[in-house]
């Protein structure tokens, strides 16, 4: 299949292409890796007028630790982050996820940030942003500025990002040695969308309690959701088998799956809660904790 | 021609039996196939076609004139332009006819409704995408069953009234026809007096073959010559060629068909396709080569489905699981026209092969078939016509009855069986299979999975609450289509072509009606001439698919080359060796009855080191021939089987289930595989591993699957789902031999067997692990969610 | 628009619109084994090496965006001899229709690069982007295994057999 | 796929001017978002193009549009039939209107999508957040635009 003809534009600077998308504003999209784009502009799903490429924009492929910040550039693909024994030794849940994320060959192309504004109500990227409690950097005409997972996630395939914006930077907090995570995914074989997914991130506090938590699921709603009662059922809690199961059912509380192929609503609330469940044992079985 | 890749090693004489790697190879490993797309001709155009997205519509109009003025369009054509030349529909194989291009309404999703020409495939695709149509949507029959409802809506407006179809009366508008065999009454008595009686329905879903090479075509026709050249990825090219002259009117001499290398067939490539007619009417209207190539979605919406088949079963036994009589009933969904590719005396394909491997002593079995608003084919994907579903259905309900008797199901398997000393054994719906050791394979199968220590194992983890089952499947294929008496498409005999000439230096080259997209003829047939002829086999070149040098033959398909093609090839190379007999007696100069052909070369009977090579045999058959002779070694043999050829295989498949999510992991998979004579090994091994890949497929992920409206849900590879590495099971695999009676080389087929065996084996599997819950049948694909149903059904949850 | 792609270390011109896939450029400058076999990305059959190791989709990217990334294509592998992947895959049969094969192993080239030594599970989990409708992978991660085990024999020690 | 959505607005205005604004397509199709073009057919007859943006979507939906109204039953129904992206999309929209003792009107509306084309299995799940978005907004502008005596 072909994709409809349009107006190709290669920015050498941010600003450049910050110029081209206010200049153009809805009839242009940014291609960075281009994995969900070119597919839809393949099924002329996607018609867009105009394309950015930011692919030959200089130092947007950066992964370095700063401030207690992981900064992840527009450009860095999801291999940059599978293929990074540092992170992936010590972020479990972005290790976990980086492996999972489409197939093999779509990683080399497909980038983090990209999956992140593409805002695919299945994506993976969301879900683990949103438990490692993310922030995005977004850089505009007038400047920068940085905004919380949770609010730049707006709606199914929309997020705060606004025209003439383009988002340059995803930021994970670093994790501290008591920090664990897990991603646990069913999806119907590689290369598929997640029936359902979730996300874990959580950190122990000395005496064994949850300190921080954080839990996200994706494929489960129009958008990736925050289970926010099951994280405040263990904040500052010793975790217990029952404990786990009552936060688990807490995703199963808050999804509001549409039935297709992979599954029915019922099939899909009910994984958000396995997950969850599977996904929080794991996290804290990396920590040495048996449930 | 073959491009000799710089270091694959040389063969020698290599006959039966030695898995020599494969002569094709050289080309593929360096990217140097040449494929249908690869194909690009001087002032070629392309060719895109538009697609109604509704599945049942009334089309009020079609505008052009906004795809006409895309630079680059050439031409838009519709139903209306083929009707001026008598094209707008042909006829199907299955005795039916179909539109070409929509004709007044449009009776599938993404049927196609107008072609475009242009220069590009830009421009094409443009043009495609500008052409309007007002369509006017119809309600949609989706639901087999509910086809034939008094008011169900008509689909086929061209057939209203006409209640005598292709294979007898048709009842509804809807329905196409009903065939039946065997015995009902006597049936229906054994099954009256039967101490057991269990009934099952099933589905078989509708699937499709999806090779990963889409269909093409180019159509070349020279004004100059008058000649047409279509280049096609054909599994069939001769009969191709032959249906092409009857609907064109072009005289078969000046129409030349060409099957380049195949991207894989698997059934897929058997029909001719709306595609293929538009293109080769373009370059006769346009008068320059015309191409298209299919996208995915054309393929998976458009193009030959396979199964469709809703079964209900009932079986009779003993107490002690002796069976006593079996009685099907099956509703056949095949789309908005009857296009499947089944030999013409047999609408429901070999069906009637679903008294499987057992000594049935009545049996009955009878197939409606209806019209729906699906896409039309009904092709053999990846089997001998309708066997997959005759297989699976008895595999499966074997184990339905086992579960029943409480029998194990090895135990009532080996009860039933057919006994060696039975073949040629005439079953009770009229086939007479050729030979076969059941129980044999099926012990080897067993031992080597260690079946008694995993039933313990079972029956620990059970106690433990942990779900874990193992599925038999011990199936007899029907294959090698066909004996000429019965079996023909569209009148023409289904025998198969092969022409062997032997050059002056001792080399050969070998062609076929057949076309492989995969199987590799090239080496096999290489092997059976090699072995036949004592020539080295890297002298030996296979040619097939090009329908001007190669003799006549039905094609590839159905497991049918090996059993026909290669019988051909066979008996092709003795009667050279015939002749070749008289020369050497010539060259040893001694009397014909004292040569004999021992050690793959002619020697002087009693004289030791006296003989002569068949390379020295050819030469002289070019240079120094017995007088009177006529010179050249070379044949063409048309081999038309006595019998059909019956492989049959043991597979035994061991799963574990996963309490939270209801995903089932294939632990281990045992195939023993009995196709007879094995001619390449390491070939065989393969088309085994592909074809068991292919059944674990449709017993967990593949489906063509549609909703309320007709829609196709799987019309790509995010929805169609064909596993990857990381699904596909590891696969262990093995052979008992018992050859066939009656072919030349004792050669059976293999390349469908594992399709058709292995899916009953997944699903026997999956519903043994949760037997003890109270499943006795889970439909295909057996998804994550159908498990996940019966585990909380049943109380059993985890996470 | 006026590009320029290196393709197996040749500069080829050409004058694409930019909306040309990149497996279609490549394929219209001749090189036809680099094949297409769905619309979504999914199968794999297009995977061509951009800057020597890294395997994409190639009709999942312009060719526009390609420019200035060297890219090797299946007809780049073999030299005077054949590349020991190439090799591999005719050794164990890890081929059939042959469609699947070049993107299949370039994507193998890839993980051999990234880990010379690949359990059996690390070769089925890297090619499982890669569709093969034929083989049912068995003998293929045998190629891979063969090939890993040669490419990893010092120069000059190849067996020929 | 089918597809359904519902929805409420409060309209601060009596049903006999719900009933004058939904009677006149040039009003209806004001309430449309991101028009493109539109031409009235009649007085119950238009067609309408709507620009289309949702994440990866971009594009236009080329609509001819029927009222329907049910004045009868205080129903109203908008059907649109149309597509674009490869899509056939059949949508009917209905309103049970319903006037309240403090002179304002309740719209209770439920819509109910037809999407066809493989398209849809595709982009089913953008398709169907943009479906919602546009009967959503359609009602919401409409409530507004009567609200404000347009």
């Amino acid at each position: 299949m072909i994709p409809g003809a349009f107006d190709y534009h290669r920015p050498s600077s941010v600003e450049e292409a910050v110029a081209l998308m206010g200049q153009y504003g809805l009839e242009a999209r940014i291609l960075a890796g281009g994995q969900s784009l070119i597919p839809a502009m393949r099924y002329r799903l996607a018609q867009p007028a105009v394309l950015v490429d930011i692919n030959k924009l200089p130092n947007l492929a950066y992964l370095s630790e700063e401030n207690g910040m992981l900064r992840v550039g527009a450009l860095v693909r999801d291999t940059d982050v599978e293929f990074h024994q540092d992170i992936q030794s010590r972020y479990h849940l972005i290790a976990d996820v980086s492996q999972v994320v489409a197939d093999p060959i779509v990683r080399y192309r497909g980038t983090v940030v990209g999956s992140l504004c593409h805002n695919d109500p299945s994506g993976d990227w969301a879900a683990t942003a949103i438990a490692a409690r993310a922030q995005m950097v977004i850089r505009g005409q007038g400047g920068e500025r940085t905004e919380a997972i949770d609010d730049f996630i707006v709606d199914s395939f929309t997020t705060s990002i606004q025209e003439g914006e383009m988002a340059v930077e995803a930021r994970f907090p670093v994790p501290n040695t008591r920090t664990s995570g897990a991603y646990e995914k069913i999806e119907r074989k590689v290369g598929d969308y997640a029936t359902a997914a979730a996300a874990v991130q959580l950190e122990l506090a000395q005496d064994g309690t949850i300190k921080e938590i954080g839990i996200g699921v994706t494929a489960v709603a129009l958008k990736a959701l925050r289970v926010a009662e099951g994280e405040k059922l263990l904040r500052g809690q010793k975790p217990t088998r029952d404990l786990i199961r009552a936060a688990a059912e807490e995703a199963a509380k808050i999804a509001d799956p549409n039935p297709d192929a992979r599954g029915s609503k019922e099939y899909k609330k009910d994984m958000a809660r396995v997950l969850v469940g599977r996904g929080l044992v794991k996290a804290l079985g990396r920590l040495g904790v048996k449930i | 021609m073959a491009i000799e890749s710089p270091n694959l090693e040389p063969k020698g004489i290599q006959g039966l039996g030695k898995a020599i790697k494969r002569k094709e190879d050289s080309r593929f490993i360096v990217g140097k196939g040449n494929y249908l797309d690869d194909i690009n001709l001087p002032g070629m155009m392309h060719m895109a076609l538009v697609h109604s997205p509704y599945a049942h519509a009334k089309i009020n109009g079609i505008d052009s004139s906004e795809a006409l003025k895309v630079p680059g369009v050439k031409a838009v054509i519709t139903s209306k332009e083929l009707a001026g030349a008598g094209l707008a529909w042909v006829p199907t194989l299955a005795g039916d006819k179909q539109m070409v291009l929509a004709d007044g309404k449009v009776l599938y999703q993404w049927q196609e409704v107008a072609a475009v020409f242009a220069d590009t495939r830009q421009a094409a695709a443009d043009g495609a995408a500008a052409v309007q149509v007002d369509y006017e949507p119809l309600q949609a029959v989706v639901d087999p069953y509910k086809a034939t409802d008094a008011d169900a809506p008509v689909l086929r407006e061209d057939i209203k009234d006409k209640m005598e179809g292709a294979h007898g009366p048709r009842r509804h508008n809807n329905h196409i026809w009903t065939w039946d065999v065997g015995s009902k009454d006597e049936t229906d008595q054994a099954l009256a007096s039967s101490e057991i009686r269990v009934k099952q329905h099933m589905v078989y879903p509708r699937s499709h073959p999806a090779p990963l090479e889409p269909c093409g075509c180019i159509g070349d026709m020279s004004k100059a010559t008058g000649r047409l050249t279509v280049y096609m990825t054909s599994q069939a090219p001769h009969a191709i060629r032959t249906v092409l002259s009857l609907v064109t009117g072009i005289p078969e001499n000046n129409i030349r068909v060409i099957s380049p290398d195949i991207g894989g067939g698997f059934g897929n490539k058997v029909p001719v396709y709306p595609g293929y007619v538009c293109a080769i009417v373009g370059s006769i209207v346009l008068g320059v080569p015309v191409k298209w190539v299919e996208t995915r979605t054309e393929n998976l919406t458009t193009t030959g489905f396979a199964r469709d088949f809703h079964m209900d079963i009932e079986i009779g036994a003993t107490k002690e699981g002796k069976v006593t009589a079996m009685k099907v009933y099956t509703l056949a969904d095949h789309g908005a026209f009857d296009a499947a590719a089944d030999p013409s005396k047999y609408p429901a394909g070999l069906f009637s092969i679903c008294t499987g491997s057992y000594d049935f002593p009545k049996a009955y079995a009878e197939v409606d078939a209806v019209y729906t608003n699906k896409a039309p084919g009904g092709v053999a994907y990846r089997c001998s016509f309708r066997v997959t579903e005759a297989s699976y259905l008895i595999e499966r309900s074997m184990d339905v009855l086992a579960h029943e008797l409480k029998m194990d199901p090895a135990e009532l398997r080996i009860k039933n069986f057919i006994q060696p000393a039975q073949f040629p054994y005439p079953s009770a719906l009229g086939w007479t299979y050729d030979s076969g050791d059941y129980e044999k394979t099926l012990k080897v199968a067993l031992d080597k999975l260690g079946y008694e220590e995993l039933r313990k194992e079972q029956a620990e983890k059970r106690a433990k609450g942990e779900l874990m089952g193992i599925g038999i499947s011990t199936f007899t294929e029907i294959v090698g289509a066909g004996p000429s008496k019965d079996f023909d498409i569209l009148g023409l005999k289904m025998f198969d072509g092969a022409e062997i000439r032997v050059h002056p230096s001792g080399s050969a080259i070998v062609r076929a009606g057949t076309r492989h997209q995969g199987q590799g003829h090239e080496t096999t047939w290489a092997q059976i001439v090699s072995e036949e002829l004592g020539l080295d086999v890297d002298k030996i070149i296979v040619e097939e698919g090009d329908t001007d040098t190669a003799p006549y033959g039905l094609g590839t398909y159905a497991s049918r080359s090996t059993p026909v093609a290669g019988g051909a090839m066979a008996l092709g190379a003795r009667r050279i060796r015939e002749k070749a007999k008289k020369i050497a007696a010539h060259l040893l100069e001694v009397g014909e009855a004292d040569v004999e052909w021992a050690d793959k070369k002619f020697s002087v009977k009693g004289v030791p080191g006296k003989s002569v090579t068949m390379s020295q045999v050819a030469f002289a058959a070019y240079t120094n021939l017995p007088q009177g002779m006529e010179p050249g070694l070379e044949t063409t043999y048309y081999y038309d089987p006595p019998n059909l050829t019956f492989p049959n295989g043991a597979y035994v498949c061991v799963v574990d289930v996963d309490k939270g999510t209801g995903e089932v992991k294939v632990r281990r998979f045992v195939a023993i595989d009995d196709c007879g004579t094995i001619i390449n090994p390491m070939i065989v091994e393969g088309q085994v591993h592909g074809g068991l890949t292919e059944g674990f497929a449709m017993a967990f992920m593949q489906e063509i699957a549609f909703d309320a409206e007709g829609n196709n849900l799987s019309s790509n590879f995010t929805d169609y789902l064909l596993p990857t590495s990381l699904e596909t099971p590891k696969w262990e695999t093995g052979h008992t031999v018992t050859p066939s009676p009656h072919h030349p080389i004792g050669a059976k087929g293999v390349g469908e067997s594992p399709t058709v065996g292995s899916p009953a084996a997944f699903v026997n599997a999956v519903v043994d692990a949760l037997a003890h819950l109270g499943v006795r049948h889970l439909d295909m694909p057996v998804t994550r969610e159908k498990v996940w149903k019966v585990l909380r059904g049943a109380g059993i949850d985890a996470f | 628009m006026q590009i320029t792609l290196n393709i197996n270390g040749q500069d080829k011109k050409m004058d694409v619109e930019p909306r040309t896939l990149l497996a279609h450029a490549i394929r219209d400058a001749g090189l036809t084994g680099t094949h297409i076999g769905c619309d979504s990305s999914s199968c794999g059959v297009c995977t061509v090496l951009l800057d020597g190791n890294i395997p994409v989709k190639s009709c999942t990217m312009f060719a526009v965006s390609a420019e200035g990334h060297p890219i090797t294509t299946v007809e780049g592998l073999a030299g005077s001899n054949l590349h020991p992947i190439q090799q591999a895959f005719h050794d164990q049969h890890g081929l059939q229709c042959g469609y699947c094969t070049p993107g299949m192993m370039l994507s193998s080239v890839a993980l051999l690069e990234r880990n010379p030594n690949p359990s059996e599970d690390e070769i089925r989990f890297a090619l499982s982007g890669n569709l093969c409708r034929c083989t049912g992978y068995q003998n293929i991660v045998k190629a891979v295994q063969q090939a890993a085990q040669a490419m990893n024999q010092p120069a000059g020690a190849a067996a020929d057999d | 796929m089918k597809l359904n959505y519902t929805g409420q607005e409060k309209v601060t205005a009596d049903p006999q001017k719900v009933w004058s604004f939904i009677l006149d397509p040039n009003k209806v199709a004001s309430c449309l978002p991101d028009t493109q073009d539109i031409v009235i057919k009649d007085d119950r007859n238009f067609d309408a193009v709507v620009g289309v943006a949702v994440g990866p979507v971009r594009g236009k939906f080329k609509f001819a549009i029927q009222l329907v109204p049910d004045q009868a039953n205080n129903k109203m129904a908008v059907k649109l039939r149309g597509g674009g992206l490869g899509t056939a999309i059949d949508l009917t929209a209905s309103a049970n209107i319903n006037g309240q003792p403090d002179q304002t009107t309740l719209l209770d509306w439920q819509g109910e999508a037809n999407v066809s084309g493989p398209a849809a299995t595709v982009g089913g799940r953008v398709l169907d957040a943009q479906a919602q978005k546009l009967i959503s907004s359609v009602f919401e502008n409409m409530g507004k635009k009567i609200s404000e005596g347009a």
